[in-house]
């Protein structure tokens, strides 16, 4: 007993960092080097914002104020490119979420070869985003050479300009096909997160198969697609590759970041102007973004603070 | 046992079967542009711009142009080399750096957790494109143009975000009990994570993982940007095949096959792994 | 020269240069097939001698010139040779980006400077001095299936004219083969390069110049642009090619190759290509000069040049390099060797390449069409009345053309697709020209 | 009708060599309280889960009233259960998670309502119907599994374990109100427990499983006082019966002492032929401390206040045989003094095989007077 | 010197207004074997979370031996638990889980071993040892538990409801060695149970929690037969003892009886003031059934084989008064039969403020012949 005690009285002398510093020290690589990384060129932009910046021709940075905000607000490009942005995010995460939706459920009983079912599904994801463009522009959607026309033709169909006549629905699509893996990954494991008691107990409670659907799973995978939504989000807002091969812009395919792409890099090399778009392009999203967290902080909800 | 095993009491066979072979029919439907690619990669550029064809004579012969080496030329072995090396470092530093802060925000929460899981998430709705100025700048004066390492540390930023987020969510799931088991049972830190939190959170760790290394092996952007030269990624070297004057969708489907196939490989290999890693606690 | 300046040329370029013993280069090309034909021939012609080692970058159009664009004017020191398109050179030149090629290329005997073809060379410099050096070089001309005309009983005139080719190409329009292939693809490289040829002849342009030949108003909004684009958009919708508001050189390639058009309007280069052994047109096709209204000629003129930004510290390696790849040694050497064989070798930079009995040969049905064409073009006076930014025939020759011609063609192939109509058109078009000047 | 009949059933899980049930052969009559004990992974919760559908047969039938239900679906049986874990929706309130199986049902919701507050009130739970379960503590979410449950008509109840969680006072409470209701419905009910006051009170008749294999169907008090074989003996009661393994030789001999049986106990050993070991067994309240010809030594004294329970150690060839008696307090005794002991209950005489030969009145005689 | 000391122990969860635990006073003496008791949700959890080092103290302190430990790291107090959820790692094997402690501690590898292998034996794991926690039974997952914490030598052992899992049989088995090696090692221990058999049997003392309020801490036998209060006095026992409240007038009556103390007893009443509502407390065992003035009715008999509840109704100033009573078996009465009643046991007597005012006998005279 004595030789505990002392042990104990010779711990409890050490005690070098506060509590409230030795929690904060595992978080401090990882936002510091956040902090650097996605503060640092979002304060460069702030001040080539304020600028009349191009490099072609290369011109001397002068500090015009807030001019180039001024002008965004009569832009009617950047108007339409916010539109088509929402259009090619919205369609796309719930066309996703709800196919990607529909397979979980069908994947979720067992069958023969389920497992290569779900991995015949699951490959769009794994694939880069330029090469899935031009597979379904150049395979799929061809006017002249494209499967999915081929097909119409053989079933007496006139063929159609998918990509063309049709940009922001050909874009969706694809966006569609490449992330509903991703959705149905996240909805696969809400179903298989359902506890099996529960689904038994409603069994026996006397529930077909489309009231358990519609009183327990929905309900159940409420924050999964919320997780989803999120996610895609983030993902789809900032697409980019897609379109610069499929379309390479235009009405109904130039999203915000293809637009400042095209203003700056892309041709219009107008440094100054194109900052002034990212700036508010980055607020506009963080306040979307924030509102969007609060109200799905269902994501959250019931975690008290410790 | 006796097959039935797969059938709950009194469903019925044809019912079953009908949901398998719907399941297998949006599979197969769904598999399809993967599965035409696969096919053009086997044809000469002259079948592959033409109306489809099934019935062609199959040939390898795109794949060697593609593997074809020339010195000087992005060869698809660096450009393997190089992607592996960036996306195997970079999504280590995600995991080093998101592991002790996900440790942060969920298990012994600092204060304010919440608003520093927001900003973590916010971050990500920097538009990368218009960041790639004040980066290419950066990288510019740092002398990190054409290296690897602007890209190891841009993959990293752009999966940190969402490593924190998903393995916050993982840690949270670790019954608190354990964790106050070890403290008792004297463990540190170190202890807690080697012998605790991270064998627990193994599948969600690896989940998360497979999410960077797809992310990372996929990203074309940056990568163009900033190290379009020989020291550069798989994308880059595919997009090399592409040609504005002549035809080029067999080769590029060769090399696109060639380009996926690490990260399709390592997707079908853990899909179970990740299902069960999303569902252990993607939520709350 | 900027030989003083460190080697801070990023991670891969081995040693400093500057000997003549070795060192290495960073190169950025773009992805056309003579381009890496040179890549793979590289080590053997050029390293095995100099002990130059080469890194190449193959970059599609797009991506090359943002790159290279920022690389050159930012100072990012990423290459030490850079290919940049005849609309940068003299624009880049100007600006101080480029080391003037001149003193090196005129010293250089054995690079015979004056084998030039004049319109090329005369494209790449500004205030008389050549910023970048030929590597490949095209214009345009009408491509059309001898057979098929025949067969439909129509003749082509030796100088046909816009409203003689639009007649043909309605004429032999069927289902199943289009009258004719023309770029409806937005890009200012891409649409933007055939209609301007089409509004330069139809007395259109983009903009009006000022005295000293600056921009002065957006000429969008004009009867004559609305005329020739509803020409060139009409002559779409009844006898082009399917899919038009996607199709450039590579789709109309693949249509023509497959019988699927009749006639086509783009790049000289693309004969190499239907005359290549293993095409299905190969010997069925005439050539006709670029078709016209009220120009005299109206090809356009277009070249790869390979250039060497200021900021590299390898001046004398980087020029080594330029007078190996555009050398007429180069081009006598190439043919034996790629694929393609002769006719394939880089086309439209030099006289003397028209001469070599091999090629002729190979080439001998685009050849001489070819080289006219290239003559031909109206570089400094492609349209009917004075505009800003000559030289230039498909493009206009002003930092701005870019955006403002990736935009306008948006605009247009949408109206090609049927997605947008014309005035409205128009009127975004000119509300980005008018821009430029402001 | 709504008797329950299981013929022969077998079920064995995927993975697992042996059947979890194996060929269960029990009737259980119309408005019956049958309850079901056995130790940890006996089988219970798989009987329960057969009869209820979510396990398939793989061998023999199910029936409930005159109705083969092997493969009926388990919303088809009508039949409400209370599970081992409760399965309770997470996503529902308290209110909805009892009233789920009426909607089902498509009862009215007014009626809902009414039957679910009612149920509520016989719980004690009331005060809970807008919480969701995560909500309740542990006790509390067992009675809303229990409301869950009762809040139909079935024509049977199965519940597993259904009060394992609630405090000595309201287990009590509850037991006696499942009782009544029970009573009063008439529903044929199976009850798994694991509470001896449980299983020997509430059914009117216990059924002993062991491994998948059913032992014995009696009322309690047979069960208690003849179990047909020794692992029903020491399974039923608590503190467990005495169970002493005295060899084959005769006259039975027990720490240096004879066990007398009674006539009818000494013949029938003598009939099944005294082959084999024969076990003895007696209850704690069976064996009297104090006076006696057998000496034991007092190892460890347990006073509950109401009753006191005495550990003893007797020297039997050569080992420490472990022996508990129950006596009533006050005891004297204490932990090292050495006393005296007999019987003076039932004694039940096992066979080799372990099924019991009899129960007799047997005594100890002092073996130096022999 | 492990003796455990709290100090005013105050701790309030957040989100809640009342605290788990309020003002804690207790003392544990170095090698005593503490006993705590409480209904659900009482904090008996809590108290031993505080000591741990888990739960920071809102006020008050906590001393081990002499030393203030208040603001010292669980790891740093030399305390072994045992989680009332067991909180095994599920990712190591059950030699592991064991070693855990000892491999933090630095131990060598082969000390560990024996030291594992000797607390497996005890607690009868040793097939086990190789194990994953998942492939184990709840029984065996809590003897996991409890080996974890005891192949410690700790300055003292907390350990929470440790064998709730057990079934009868090994619980008692279990029990008794947890007994011997706390006596033998002589540990400070802190031991949660809801079991009333532990509880009168394991401790030193035991303490009584009620809404984070100590009630009682003493022997176990005073506390079953001289509770301070209502509460200690309904808690302790099982079934629980039956408690009338008589109201305040004199002489006490009951269902027509009147109840007549022993003079000790009418002196505590009166000595008291006699004012507030007396409430009559007497234990099942203590009410007799057959003769007697009281007149009552049979509502259930439970015979639980060794000994029998019989469930009574009373007729109490209009009301169905509950009561519960405790014989031997054989019991011949049935539901309904009507029965005398007298009490043979000690009753307690508790004031309006529900403390005890005297414990002494007393027995029921028929009204009518007073
Ligand atoms: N899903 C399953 N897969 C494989 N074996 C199982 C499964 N469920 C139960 N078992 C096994 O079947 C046997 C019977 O299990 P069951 O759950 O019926 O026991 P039980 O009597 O209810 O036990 P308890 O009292 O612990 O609830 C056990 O050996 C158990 O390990
Ligand atoms: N983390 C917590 N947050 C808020 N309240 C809590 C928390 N843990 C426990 N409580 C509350 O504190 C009180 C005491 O809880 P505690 O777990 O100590 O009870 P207990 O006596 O151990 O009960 P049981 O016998 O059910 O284990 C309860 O009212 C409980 O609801
Ligand atoms: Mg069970
Ligand atoms: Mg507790």
């Amino acid at each position: 007993m004595t030789t505990t005690t002392t042990t104990l009285r010779t711990r409890i002398t050490r005690r070098p960092l506060s509590e409230s510093w030795r929690r904060r020290l595992p978080l401090l690589p990882a936002l510091l080097f956040t902090i650097v990384l996605t503060q640092v060129p979002f304060v460069m932009s702030i001040w080539y914002s304020l600028t009349d910046w191009t490099i072609v021709p290369p011109s001397p940075r002068k500090f015009v104020g807030l001019a180039n905000y001024g002008k965004l607000a009569s832009d009617h490009f950047f108007r339409d490119a916010a539109f088509t942005s929402i259009k090619l995010t919205v369609v796309p995460v719930l066309g996703a979420l709800i196919l990607g939706a529909a397979f979980a459920l069908l994947l979720d009983r067992k069958f023969f070869g389920q497992g290569l079912v779900r991995t015949l599904l699951i490959t769009p994801f794994l694939l880069m985003p330029v090469v899935v463009g031009l597979i379904w522009k150049n395979q799929m959607f061809h006017g002249l050479y494209g499967v999915l026309n081929w097909i119409i033709e053989k079933l007496g169909g006139s063929p159609v300009e998918f990509v063309s006549r049709y940009p922001t629905w050909a874009i969706a699509l694809v966006l569609i096909w490449q992330w509903t893996p991703f959705m149905m990954l996240i909805m696969l494991a809400g179903l298989q997160s359902q506890p099996a008691d529960v689904l038994e107990a409603a069994k026996v409670d006397g529930a077909t198969p489309f009231a358990i659907f519609r009183q327990l799973t929905l309900s159940h995978l409420r924050p999964y697609m919320e997780l989803g939504i999120l996610l895609g989000t983030i993902y789809l807002i900032q697409v980019y590759d897609q379109i610069a091969v499929m379309t390479g812009g235009g009405p109904g395919s130039t999203n915000v970041p293809y637009f400042v792409f095209q203003r700056s890099i892309g041709g219009g090399w107008a440094f100054g102007r194109a900052s002034s778009y990212s700036i508010v392009v980055v607020v506009a999203s963080i306040i979307i973004a924030t509102i969007a967290l609060r109200v799905l902080s269902g994501l959250l909800k019931g975690e008290e603070a410790a | 046992m006796r097959g039935r095993t797969h059938l709950a009491v009194g469903e019925r066979r044809w019912v079953h079967g009908a949901f398998g072979l719907m399941a297998w029919i949006v599979g197969l439907v769904y598999f399809f542009p993967v599965f035409w690619m696969v096919l053009n990669s086997f044809k000469s550029e002259q079948d592959a711009n033409t109306s489809p064809k099934l019935f062609f004579h199959p040939t390898l012969d795109r794949y060697k142009d593609v593997t074809k080496s020339a010195t000087g030329l992005l060869s698809f072995g660096e450009a393997f080399t190089n992607s592996a090396v960036v996306v195997i470092v970079s999504t280590i530093i995600v995991l080093a750096l998101a592991i002790p802060a996900a440790y942060a925000l969920a298990i012994r929460p600092v204060h304010k957790w919440r608003d520093v899981l927001f900003f973590f998430i916010s971050t990500k709705f920097l538009p990368v494109v218009a960041a790639i100025l004040p980066v290419w700048i950066l990288a510019r004066n740092l002398g990190l143009l054409n290296t690897r390492n602007v890209l190891i540390i841009l993959y990293t930023g752009l999966n940190l975000p969402l490593a924190v987020w998903m393995l916050r969510s993982f840690f949270r799931e670790i019954p608190r009990e354990l964790i106050e088991a070890a403290e008792i049972d004297g463990a540190g830190l170190k202890g807690q994570l080697t012998s605790i939190i991270l064998p627990m959170a193994a599948p969600g760790i690896a989940a998360t993982a497979l999410l960077c290394v797809i992310f990372a092996w996929n990203e074309f952007f940056y990568a163009v940007q900033l190290n379009p030269v020989k020291g550069s990624t798989v994308p880059i070297w595919v997009t090399t095949n592409i040609s504005t004057r002549g035809d080029f969708l067999a080769k590029l489907s060769a090399a696109s096959v060639l380009a996926c196939i690490p990260v399709v490989l390592a997707g079908w290999i853990a899909q179970k792994r990740m299902i069960r890693g999303l569902a252990m606690g993607a939520i709350k | 020269g900027g030989g003083s300046k460190g080697s801070g040329s990023g991670g891969t370029s081995g040693s400093s240069g500057g000997g003549s013993g070795g060192g290495s280069l960073n190169v950025a090309i773009v992805d056309n097939p003579q381009m890496k034909d040179i890549a793979s021939l590289t080590p053997s012609l050029f390293t095995a001698k100099t002990h130059i080692k080469v890194n190449y970058t193959v970059l599609d159009e797009g991506t090359l010139r943002e790159v290279t664009t920022r690389d050159v004017a930012a100072g990012g020191r990423q290459f030490d040779v850079a290919m940049i398109g005849m609309y940068e050179a003299p624009q880049f030149g100007k600006n101080g980006s480029l080391v003037d090629l001149t003193p090196q290329a005129s010293s250089d005997t054995a690079y015979n400077l004056g084998d030039l073809i004049p319109s090329v060379k005369n494209g790449l410099s500004a205030d008389g001095k050549l910023y970048a050096a030929p590597f490949y070089g095209e214009s345009s001309f009408l491509m059309y299936r001898k057979d098929v005309l025949k067969a439909a009983g129509v003749t082509m005139p030796a100088h046909p004219t816009w409203p003689q080719v639009a007649a043909i190409a309605r004429k032999v329009n069927k289902p199943n083969m289009a009258g004719i292939c023309l770029r409806g693809k937005p890009g200012w490289g891409d649409l933007g390069a055939s209609l301007t040829t089409v509004l330069n002849t139809f007395g259109a342009t983009w903009w009006s110049a000022k005295p000293d030949g600056t921009v002065d108003k957006a000429q969008v909004d004009q009867p004559a642009f609305k005329q020739a684009l509803q020409f060139y958009v009409s002559l779409i919708h009844d006898a082009g090619e399917k899919d038009a508001a996607n199709s450039s050189f590579n789709e109309c390639l693949s249509q023509y190759k497959d019988g699927k058009v009749a006639m086509w309007y783009d790049a000289t280069v693309a004969a190499s290509n239907l005359e290549a052994s293993d095409s299905a047109v190969k010997g069925k096709s005439g050539y006709a000069p670029a078709p016209v209204v009220k120009t005299p000629a109206s090809g356009w003129l277009w070249s790869w040049a390979l250039a060497i930004p200021k900021t590299t510290s390898k001046e004398a390696l980087a020029w080594k390099y330029i007078a190996f790849a555009t050398g007429p040694q180069y081009l006598k050497e190439a043919g034996a060797k790629i694929a393609g064989g002769w006719a394939a070798i880089p086309p439209g930079t030099r006289k003397s390449t028209y001469e070599i009995p091999q090629y002729k040969k190979a080439a001998a049905a685009f050849a001489q069409p070819t080289l006219t064409a290239m003559s031909e073009a109206p570089i400094n006076n492609p349209g009917t009345t004075k505009r800003p930014g000559v030289p230039g025939v498909q493009y206009v020759g002003i930092p701005q053309f870019q955006d403002v011609g990736n935009q306008c063609t948006q605009e247009f192939s949408a109206l090609i697709a049927g997605r947008e109509s014309i005035d409205n058109a128009l009127k975004n078009c000119q509300q980005v020209a008018s821009q430029v000047g402001q | 009708m709504t008797s329950v009949r299981y013929e022969h059933a077998t079920r064995t899980y995927d993975g697992t060599s042996s059947p979890a049930i194996d060929d269960l052969e029990l009737d259980i009559g119309d408005g019956e309280l049958l309850v079901l004990v056995g130790p940890s992974g006996s089988g219970k919760s798989t009987a329960l889960r057969m009869l209820a559908g979510l396990e398939p047969l793989d061998d023999g039938a199910i029936y409930i009233g005159d109705q083969d239900v092997s493969n009926v679906r388990p919303r088809d049986r009508d039949i409400a259960m209370v599970f081992q874990n409760y399965a309770l929706y997470p996503q529902l309130s308290v209110a909805q998670n009892m009233g789920f199986p009426l909607k089902q049902q498509g009862v009215p919701k007014e009626e809902r309502t009414a039957r679910v507050r009612e149920v509520a009130r016989l719980l004690d739970l009331e005060a809970y119907l807008d919480r969701k379960p995560k909500n309740l503590s542990g006790g509390q979410r067992q009675r809303v599994a229990m409301g869950r449950a009762i809040v139909r008509r079935p024509a049977v109840y199965l519940m597993d374990e259904p009060l394992s969680n609630l405090d000595a006072k309201l287990r009590v409470q509850t037991r006696t109100e499942v009782v009544e209701l029970q009573a009063r419905l008439g529903v044929t009910t199976v009850y798994v427990t694991h509470d001896q006051v449980e299983a020997m009170t509430m059914g009117h008749r216990v059924a002993v499983l062991k491994d998948g294999v059913l032992q014995q169907v009696d009322a309690p008090g047979t069960l208690y006082h003849e179990p047909v074989n020794l692992f029903v003996a020491g399974f039923i009661g608590s503190p467990a019966m005495n169970l002493v393994p005295l060899g084959s030789g005769r006259p039975l001999q027990l720490g240096g002492s004879t066990l007398e049986l009674s006539p009818a106990g000494e013949a029938a050993v003598v009939a099944s032929g005294a082959n084999g070991n024969i076990t003895v067994g007696f209850r704690p309240e069976a064996l009297e401390v104090g006076e006696g010809p057998l000496r034991a030594q007092i190892r460890t004294v347990e006073d509950l206040g109401s009753e006191v329970f005495v550990h003893l150690f007797l020297q039997h060839s050569g080992e420490n045989l472990a022996l508990v008696a129950k006596t009533s307090p006050p005891f004297a005794g204490r932990p090292g003094d050495n006393v005296g002991l007999q019987i003076t209950g039932t004694t039940h005489l096992f066979a080799g095989d372990q099924s019991r030969l009899a129960s007799t009145t047997a005594s100890f005689r002092s073996a130096v007077s022999a």
